[in-house]
C-alpha cells in the first residue's frame, strides 16, 4: 500500500473528525503507521471542520497535508478550500446533496455521493459521514470496512448499540452506491 | 502497555497520572483544554486531586503550594495563559520547589489564534518572571517523546528540585498518533527533607519563601540556583542529530516543526541536496553541543521555527558566528510544506539570500 | 382577497433551524423545512399558514439570529 | 403596512458564530436595541470579552474593543476613563467574569464606575468546550466535572449578583432570563435601564442574563430553554437587587 | 506563684519588624495562641502573604509558605489538598485579600475550600509606605489620596465580610478588632471557632480584624487605636456573619 | 525649568506630565511607589486621570482600553508587578495602541527584595507574554537622561503604535539627582485614525483587538508588526561610547550599573590601563552598531550587569564571535563597587579568566 | 513583707515603647522609661507601683510585642 | 573642596534620609553637583536607615559610595555596619548617647557627640538629626549653615514654623558642641 493521506472536511458537526478518526483506528488495527490532526476550536461550530489523516507502512514525519491522496468535502465551502491540496490523480469524494458546483480540478478522479440524502432517507443526517466513509472505502483500499467496524467502541464513546446499528447500514448504503 | 491511539493532550495527561502525577490545577485553553479534561476524569480515579482553578494566575499559585507541601503537581496552559503564569513560576523557580509545567502554544501576540505556532520560544526560554531564574525545557516532536520526556520530567523536577517545562504547541496536542505509555515505578519517594507537612513535633519548623531583605542573603540565594543551573545545562542539553555528515546546510529546528523540516530534508535528499537537521530537545539548556558537530562541508545554518525567529538568537550563540544563520518561519498558525522549505534551503544554497 | 393579517418573512440563508420560534409560536404554525439544507447546513424555519398569525412578534422576540420580520398588513379603510 | 419588527441598526449584517439556538444572540440583540432605541449607538463603545461572544465587535454597530480574558472591566475603565461623557459596556461570559475576571468585576463595581457589564451566565464555558464554570450547578456535568459538580470538591455555584449587590458601588444590579418571549421583554427592560442608569451617571449597572448553550449542555435548543426555566431559575432567581434612588 | 500570662510556644523569639503599636503583633500572637490552646500548631501549616507580616514566616512556630502577592488563598489550597488532614491558614493584609488577591480569596470560599483565613484590615497598604485601600475610609487621607478618598473616582470602601457571607462556601464569617482588651478577647473567641470550622470540616472559615496602622495614619499608637473604635468600627461593623449550622 | 533636585520616581511623573500624560493607572510597590504617589497628587491638578488599580493585571488592561480610546497613558511597577502584567502588553503591541511603561526593578526571582537589580532585563526585552512582538526599550542611566527619554516616549509610542518601555532600577528610582525637566510642546494630537472614541454618527464604527482565527490573517497582522519593528530597529538604535581608541578591552554595561563602571574606568585610567565602554541605551533595538566601532586593539568585551549575565546573549550576538565576551554581575541587591570592577578587569587582561 | 499580688515583668530590649500598656492599664501604673533608650531606640516600659497592679493583664492582652509577663504571687496560707 | 562622600545611618525613624537630604539641597543651592541615594523600604521600620550623599565639584559617577569621607551613625548597627567605608583619615560622627562601644577604626578622625541627649534635652528626640547635622558642618566645609537653613523647606515640605525653629535650635547646638 503507497502511503494514504486523506484530508476530510465539512460543516462542524457533520462527523468529520470522526470519519478521521476511524480511518486511523482502522489503520492502527492493520498495523499501519497513523496520524489523525484536526482542526479545532471555535471555528468547529457555524465554520468548517476538518482532519488530516495520513496512513503509511513507514513511519511519518508530518501530520499536515500538504498534497493529499484523497479529499472528501462535505459542503461547498470545503470543496473551494481543499480542492487545491489533491495531487493530480487523486481522488474527490463530493456530498451532492449540498454541493451543487462542479469541482473546478479534471486532472483527478471525481465521485458525487448524496451522502446527506441517504442520511436523511436512513432517518439521521449525522450518519452522512459514514455514507461518504462507505463510499470512500469501497473505491480505494485504504482500510478494510471489517477494521472500521472493529474500530467503532473507540471512535465513538459512548455509542449506542442502536447508533452503531445505523452507523453499519449507513456505511453498507455508501459501499453500496459505488458497487 | 501496548501502543495506543491517543490525542497529545491526553497522551500526556495519561502519562502524568502513570508517572505518580496526584495534584493537578488547571485553567481551561484551547488547545491544551483536553488535558485538563482528561484530569478531571481520570485523576480521581487514581485518588489524586483535580482542582479547576479560577484563574491560570490562581492555578500557578495553587501548583506553588501543592509542591511545597511536597505534592507531584503539574498544571497546563498555552499561551496567554502561560504569560499570566510568569510572576508564580518566578516564586517557584526561587523557592526550589519542583513541578511539571506543560505549555500547548498558539498563535499570538494578544488572543492571536488556537492554531499551532511556535512564538513562545521567548517566554518559555526567557521567562516573563523578574529575577535570574531557569527552567529545564523539553520540546518534544512527536507523541511518544512527549510522553517519554512528561514521564522524565516528574523525576528531573525532584531531583534538581525544578520547574520542568514541556513546551509543545496545538499540532501535539490535538493530532492522535500510537504511544505506548510506560508504568513508571514510582515508589514512594523518600521523605523530602524540605517539604511542608507540617511538625507533627518531630522536627523544627519549615519555611519556604523568595523573600531576602537582605542583599547579601538574596545574591547567595541566586548563587545557589546558579550552581544548579550549572550543573542541570552540563547534564541535560538533548538533540538529535540527522544526517550531518558532507552536509551543505545544516537546518537547526524544533518540536512540532521539526517533522515537517524532515520531510523537506527527504524532498531534498531525492534531489541530490544534502541537509543535516540539528533538532534541540532540550531548549533550556540549548545543546551547544551539537553544534560541534557541524561538518566543515556546512556553508551555513538554517533555522526554522513556527515564528519570527525567536531561536535564532540561540542558534546565533550557539554558532559563535562561525556560519552564516539564515531564518525561515512562518506564523501565526501557518504551517509551511516541506516544498516551501526545501524551496528556502535551495535559495540559500544559490546565494539568493543571506 | 386573502384573510393574511402580518406578514412574517425568514431569512433562510441565516436561519440556522434552531426551532426556538416554532416552539414559542402560540398557533403553532412555524415549521422546519426538513426537505432543504441552507448554504449553511441547515433546515431553515417557515410558515406554514400565514393566515394564522396573531402577530404576537413571541417568534422574533426569541429568534438568536434576527432572522424574522414581521409586517402588519393594514387594514382596509372601511368607509 | 406596517414595520413591527425587525433587525436593529445596532447590529451590524455579519453573521454569527454562535451554535443554532445559542441565546447569545438574543442577548447581543436586545443590547443593540436598547441602545439603538435610546439613540446611543452613536456615542457608545463596547468592550468585548473571550468567550463564544469574542467575535462581537463584528457584530455591534458601534465602536467595540476586544479585551483580554476576564479583564473587560479594567479596559472599560480605561476607556470611560478617557471618555466620560460616552456610554461604555462590557459584554461578558461567566467563565469570564465570575472565574478569571472576578477581581475586576468587583472592583468596577467597588469603583462605582460608569459602566454598563451584561454578564451572560449560561453555568457552562462555552467557547472551550464545555468545562464547569463557577456559575455550574450543582450536579451538572460537564468536561471538567463528568459525574457532576461535586460541592466537596467545587463548592457551590457562585451568584455573582447577589455579591455584587453588598457593594456600594454597584447602583443597578439585576439578574434576567431569555428563555421565553416574556423573560425577554424584561430583560430587555433590564438592559435599559441599566444605561440609563449609566446615563445619568449614578455608578456601575450589571445586568446578569441566564442564557443557554445548548451545545455543550448537549440539549436541543428547545430543551436547553426550558433547563433554564427548571434547572437555573430555581437557584438564579430572576430580581432586581439594586436600583438607584431605591433603600438598600 | 502562678503564671497569669507569658508569651505563647506558638510564637518563635524572632524580634518582629512591625512599628511601634502595630496591631498586627496582637492579632499574629492571637492566632499563635489559639492554635497552641487548640493543641493544632504541630499539625498547622500556615501562609505568610506579602505586607507587613511579610516575614510571619519567621514568627509562627510551625511549617510556613510565602505566597505571593495575594495568591496566599490559592497556595494554602494547593497545600490543603495535599495535606487534607492538617490545618491550613493564610495570614493576609487587606491590601493582598481586599485588592490584588480578590478572585482568590473569593473562589477559595465558592470552593468551601476547609482553610482559614486571617484577614488583617488596617484601611491601608502599610508595607509599601501607606496607600490608598479598598477598605481606605472614605476621606481618609493617604499617600494615593492626598486629599481623602473620594467616592467619585475611587468608590466606596469595600466590606469583605458582608461580600463573603454571600457565599454558601464561606461557613464562618466574622469581624472583630483589637483596639481594646474586650475586643481582643472576643477576636480570640472567633479565631477559636474559625480554626474549629476548618478542624470540622465544615468549609472556608475567615475573621477579617481590624487593625491599626499607626505609622501610616500618622498616628500615635494609643490614637490609632482610638481611630478604629471612631472611625473603623462604624463602618466596619464587628459581627457575625455566618457560623455553621446556623441559618441564613 | 531651571534644574531641581528631586527624587528619580518623582522626576518621571512629573516629566511624564510635562509631557501631557493625562491617564494614569497603577499599582503600589517599591522601589516605584514614590511614582504612583507623585501621579496620584499631581495628575488631577492638570485635569489628569489617576486610578489605583486593583492589581498589576487589571493596571495594564486599564491602560489598554485607555490607549484604545486615544489617550496619553502610561504605568509603572517593578519587577514582580511587571510580570503580571506580560499578558496585557502582549495585548496592547498585539492592537498597536500606545502607551508607555516604567519598570523600576528589584532583586529577584520571586520576592527577592525591594534592592537595584537588573534581572529583568529578560522579561524586559524578550518578555513574557506569548508572540512575536518588542517593545521600544529605554535603559537610561542618570535621571536627566531618564527624564529626557520618558518625555521622548510618548512621542514614539504615539509615532510607532509601540509600547515603550522605560527600563530603571530601584537606585535610579529612589536616588535623587538634579534634573532640568523640560515643558513638551505636545500639540493636541492630530486625530487618531485607529481610535475608539464613538461614531458620533460621523464614521464606521473602528474596532481594536488581537484575534484572528483565520492563520491567514494573524500571519499578515505578525508581518504588519515585523515591518514596523524593521523600521524602528533601523532608526531607534541609540548607545553611548566612551574612550575607545586603543582600548584593552570594552565593557559593555547599562543603566545605573554603568555609572559605576565609569568610575572604575577612570580608576584603571589612572593606573595606566585603557577600556572603552559601549553603553546600551535602547536594548531593543540592541545598538549593534555600537560594535562595529570595537577598536583593533580590544582583546575582549567585558559585559557587567546587576544580573547573572543576561545581556551577554545580546552581547554575544553583537559581537558576532569576534571577541572572547566575559561577564561580570552581582546580583539581588548587591552592587559592585568600582574597585571590583577594575580589579575583574585586570584579571581578565592577565589572562586569569577567560 | 511587700503587699505585691502580682508580678508584671516587661522585656525593657524587645519593648518598642509603643505606649498601648499604658493606655489601657486601669490603675495607670505604666510609664514609659524616659531615662533611658534600649537598644532598638525605644523608651522601655515599667511599672511604677507594683502593688496597686490588680492582675488584670489588660497591659499583656494589648502588647503587641509579647513583652510582658504575669504572674500571680500565691496568697500565704493563712491557718 | 574636595569630593565629600557621606554616609548617614542610624534607626528608621531618626530623621537619617532627611539629614541627607539637607546636605543635598544646600550643596545644590552653593553650585555643586549632587547626589542623594537612600536605603528604602521595610527595613527603615525596626532596622536601620541610612543615605549616600556625594557633593562634587565634578559630574558625579556613581551614586554608591564604597570609601566615604564621612560616616554618621546614631546607633550601634550603624556604626558596625559603616565604619568599614570610611577612608584612611575620614571623619566618623558617632550619637554617643545611644552608642556607648568605641569604633574599632584608629586610622579616622572620630567624634563623639550627644545628639539623642541634646534634643531630649531640647524635649524632642526627633531633632537628634539636627544636632549631629550642626555637629558636622561645624567640622567641615562640606556645606554652609546657610545653605542649609535655605534648603528647609524643601527637605521638610509639611514643617511648620515652630518646628523649624527648633531645628535650628538643634543644629545650633550641634555647632556650638564643636567650636
Ligand atoms: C488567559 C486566558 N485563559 C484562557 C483562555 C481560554 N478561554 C477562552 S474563552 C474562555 C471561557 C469562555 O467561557 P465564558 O466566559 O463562560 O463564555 P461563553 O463562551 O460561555 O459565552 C476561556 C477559558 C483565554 N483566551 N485566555
Ligand atoms: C505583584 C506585587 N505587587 C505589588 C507588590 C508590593 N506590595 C508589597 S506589600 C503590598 C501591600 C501591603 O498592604 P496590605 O496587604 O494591606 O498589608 P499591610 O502591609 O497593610 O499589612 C504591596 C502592594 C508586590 N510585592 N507584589
Ligand atoms: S408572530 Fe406570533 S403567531 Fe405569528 S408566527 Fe410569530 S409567533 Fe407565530
Ligand atoms: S428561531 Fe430563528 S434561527 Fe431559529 S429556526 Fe427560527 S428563524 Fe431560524
Ligand atoms: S458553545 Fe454554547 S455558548 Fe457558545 S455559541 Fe455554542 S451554544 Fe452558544
Ligand atoms: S507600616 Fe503600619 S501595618 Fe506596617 S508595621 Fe508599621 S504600623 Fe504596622
Ligand atoms: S495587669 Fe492590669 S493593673 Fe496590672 S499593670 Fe497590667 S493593666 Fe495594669
Ligand atoms: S505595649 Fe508592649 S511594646 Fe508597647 S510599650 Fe507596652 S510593653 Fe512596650
Ligand atoms: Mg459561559
Ligand atoms: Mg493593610
Amino acid at each position: 500500500m503507497k502511503t494514504e493521506k486523506i484530508i476530510c472536511a465539512g460543516f462542524g458537526g457533520q462527523g468529520i473528525l470522526s470519519m478521521g478518526q476511524l480511518l486511523a483506528y482502522a489503520g492502527m488495527d492493520e498495523g499501519k503507521h497513523v496520524t489523525w490532526l484536526p482542526s479545532y476550536g471555535p471555528e468547529m461550530r457555524g465554520g468548517t471542520a476538518n482532519c488530516h489523516v495520513i496512513l503509511s507502512q513507514e513511519p511519518i514525519d508530518s501530520p499536515i497535508i500538504s498534497q493529499a491522496t484523497t479529499v472528501v468535502v462535505m459542503n461547498l465551502p470545503s470543496l473551494r478550500k481543499f480542492e487545491p491540496y489533491l495531487e493530480s490523480g487523486g481522488l474527490l469524494l463530493i456530498n451532492s446533496t449540498l454541493v451543487k458546483e462542479e469541482s473546478g480540478r479534471v486532472d483527478v478522479r471525481t465521485l458525487r455521493v448524496p451522502a446527506t440524502q441517504c442520511a436523511i432517507d436512513l432517518g439521521r443526517d449525522e450518519v452522512a459521514n459514514m455514507v461518504m466513509l462507505g463510499a470512500l472505502l469501497a473505491l480505494t483500499d485504504v482500510v478494510e470496512p471489517d477494521s472500521v467496524i472493529r474500530s467503532f467502541d473507540k471512535a465513538f464513546e459512548h455509542t449506542t448499540p442502536e447508533l452503531s446499528e445505523l452507523d453499519v447500514q449507513a456505511m453498507k448504503l455508501g459501499e453500496s452506491l459505488i458497487k | 502497555m501496548a501502543k495506543v491511539l491517543m490525542k497529545g493532550n491526553e497522551a500526556i495527561a495519561l502519562a502524568a497520572i502513570k508517572a505518580g502525577c496526584r495534584y493537578y490545577f488547571g485553567y481551561p485553553i484551547t488547545p491544551q483544554t483536553e488535558l485538563l479534561e482528561y484530569m478531571a476524569s481520570e485523576l480521581p480515579k487514581v485518588g489524586g486531586v483535580f482542582v479547576q482553578a479560577e484563574s491560570e494566575v490562581a492555578a500557578i499559585n495553587m501548583v506553588y503550594g501543592a509542591a511545597a507541601a511536597g505534592g507531584r503537581v503539574m498544571t497546563t496552559t498555552s499561551s496567554p495563559g502561560y504569560a499570566l503564569m510568569q510572576e508564580g513560576i518566578s516564586y517557584i523557580a526561587a523557592a526550589e520547589t519542583p513541578c511539571v509545567i506543560v505549555n500547548i502554544s498558539r498563535g499570538g501576540p494578544g488572543l492571536g489564534n488556537i492554531q499551532p505556532a511556535q512564538s513562545d520560544y521567548f517566554q518559555n526560554t526567557r521567562g516573563g518572571g523578574s529575577g535570574d531564574y531557569r527552567l529545564l525545557i523539553f520540546a518534544p516532536a512527536s507523541l511518544q517523546e512527549t510522553v517519554d520526556l512528561v514521564q522524565e520530567s516528574f523525576t528531573l523536577a525532584q531531583k534538581y528540585r525544578m520547574v520542568v517545562l514541556i513546551s509543545a504547541d496545538g499540532m501535539l496536542g490535538q493530532m492522535m498518533e500510537p504511544v505506548d505509555i510506560k508504568e513508571v515505578d514510582s515508589p514512594e519517594d523518600e521523605e523530602k527533607q524540605w517539604a511542608l507537612t507540617a511538625t507533627e513535633g518531630k522536627r523544627p519548623p519549615r519555611a519556604i519563601y523568595s523573600l531576602y531583605l537582605d542583599p547579601v542573603e538574596l545574591e547567595k540565594a541566586n548563587e545557589r540556583l546558579q550552581a544548579n543551573y550549572e550543573k542541570v545545562s552540563k547534564l541535560e542539553e538533548r538533540y538529535e542529530l540527522l544526517q550531518m555528515d558532507d552536509a551543505q546546510l545544516v537546518i537547526v529546528t524544533y518540536g512540532s516543526v521539526s517533522r515537517i523540516v524532515k520531510s523537506a530534508i527527504s524532498l531534498l535528499a531525492g534531489e541530490g541536496i544534502k541537509v543535516g537537521l540539528i533538532r534541540p530537545i532540550s531548549l533550556w539548556p540549548f545543546p551547544k553541543k551539537a553544534f560541534e558537530q557541524i561538518p566543515d562541508s556546512a556553508k551555513g545554518l538554517l533555522t526554522v521555527e513556527l515564528s519570527r525567529g525567536q531561536m535564532v538568537d540561540d542558534v546565533r550563540i550557539a554558532a559563535k558566528g562561525a556560519l552564516p544563520v539564515h531564518f525561515y518561519g512562518r506564523c501565526g498558525g501557518m504551517i509551511p510544506s516541506p516544498r516551501e522549505i526545501a524551496d528556502e534551503v535551495k535559495r540559500i544554497l544559490r546565494g539568493d539570500k543571506s | 382577497m386573502s384573510d393574511i393579517k402580518f406578514l412574517v418573512a425568514f431569512d433562510r440563508e441565516t436561519c440556522k433551524g434552531c426551532g426556538l420560534c416554532q416552539s414559542v409560536c402560540p398557533e403553532n404554525i412555524i415549521l422546519m423545512d426538513q426537505e432543504h439544507v441552507n448554504g449553511r447546513g441547515y433546515h431553515p424555519a417557515y410558515i406554514q399558514d400565514m393566515e394564522q398569525c396573531i402577530g404576537c412578534q413571541r417568534c422574533a422576540l426569541i429568534c438568536p439570529d434576527v432572522v424574522i420580520r414581521i409586517e402588519k398588513i393594514d387594514a382596509k379603510e372601511e368607509s | 403596512m406596517t414595520v413591527l419588527f425587525e433587525k436593529t441598526s445596532g447590529l451590524t449584517d455579519e453573521p454569527t458564530i454562535y451554535c443554532p439556538g445559542c441565546s447569545h444572540g438574543i442577548i447581543q440583540r436586545l443590547v443593540a436595541e436598547v441602545l439603538d432605541e435610546l439613540g446611543l449607538m452613536d456615542s457608545t463603545i463596547g468592550v468585548a470579552a473571550v468567550g463564544c461572544s469574542v467575535l462581537s465587535y463584528n457584530y455591534f454597530n458601534c465602536d467595540m474593543l476586544g479585551a483580554a480574558h476576564g479583564r473587560a472591566p479594567a479596559s472599560a475603565t480605561g476607556i470611560k476613563r478617557v471618555h466620560p461623557g460616552k456610554m461604555v459596556f462590557t459584554y461578558q461570559g461567566d467563565g469570564d467574569l465570575a472565574s478569571i475576571g472576578t477581581a475586576e468585576i468587583i472592583h468596577a463595581a467597588v469603583r462605582g464606575e460608569k459602566i454598563t457589564a451584561i454578564f451572560v451566565n449560561n453555568a457552562i464555558y462555552g467557547m472551550t468546550g464545555g468545562q464547569m464554570a463557577p456559575t455550574t450547578l450543582l450536579g451538572q456535568k460537564t468536561s471538567t466535572s463528568p459525574d457532576g459538580r461535586k460541592a466537596e470538591s467545587a463548592g457551590m455555584p457562585i451568584r455573582m449578583c447577589e455579591m455584587l449587590a453588598t457593594l456600594e458601588g454597584a447602583a443597578f444590579v439585576e439578574r434576567v432570563a431569555v428563555n421565553t418571549p416574556a423573560h425577554i421583554r424584561s430583560a430587555k427592560q433590564a438592559i435599559r435601564q441599566a444605561f440609563k442608569t449609566q446615563q445619568a451617571g449614578q455608578g456601575f449597572s450589571i445586568v446578569e442574563v441566564l442564557s443557554s448553550c445548548p451545545t455543550n449542555w448537549k440539549l436541543t435548543p428547545v430543551a436547553a430553554m426550558q433547563w433554564v426555566e427548571d434547572q437555573m431559575i430555581p437557584y438564579y432567581p430572576l430580581k432586581n437587587f439594586r436600583t438607584p434612588g431605591e433603600a438598600r
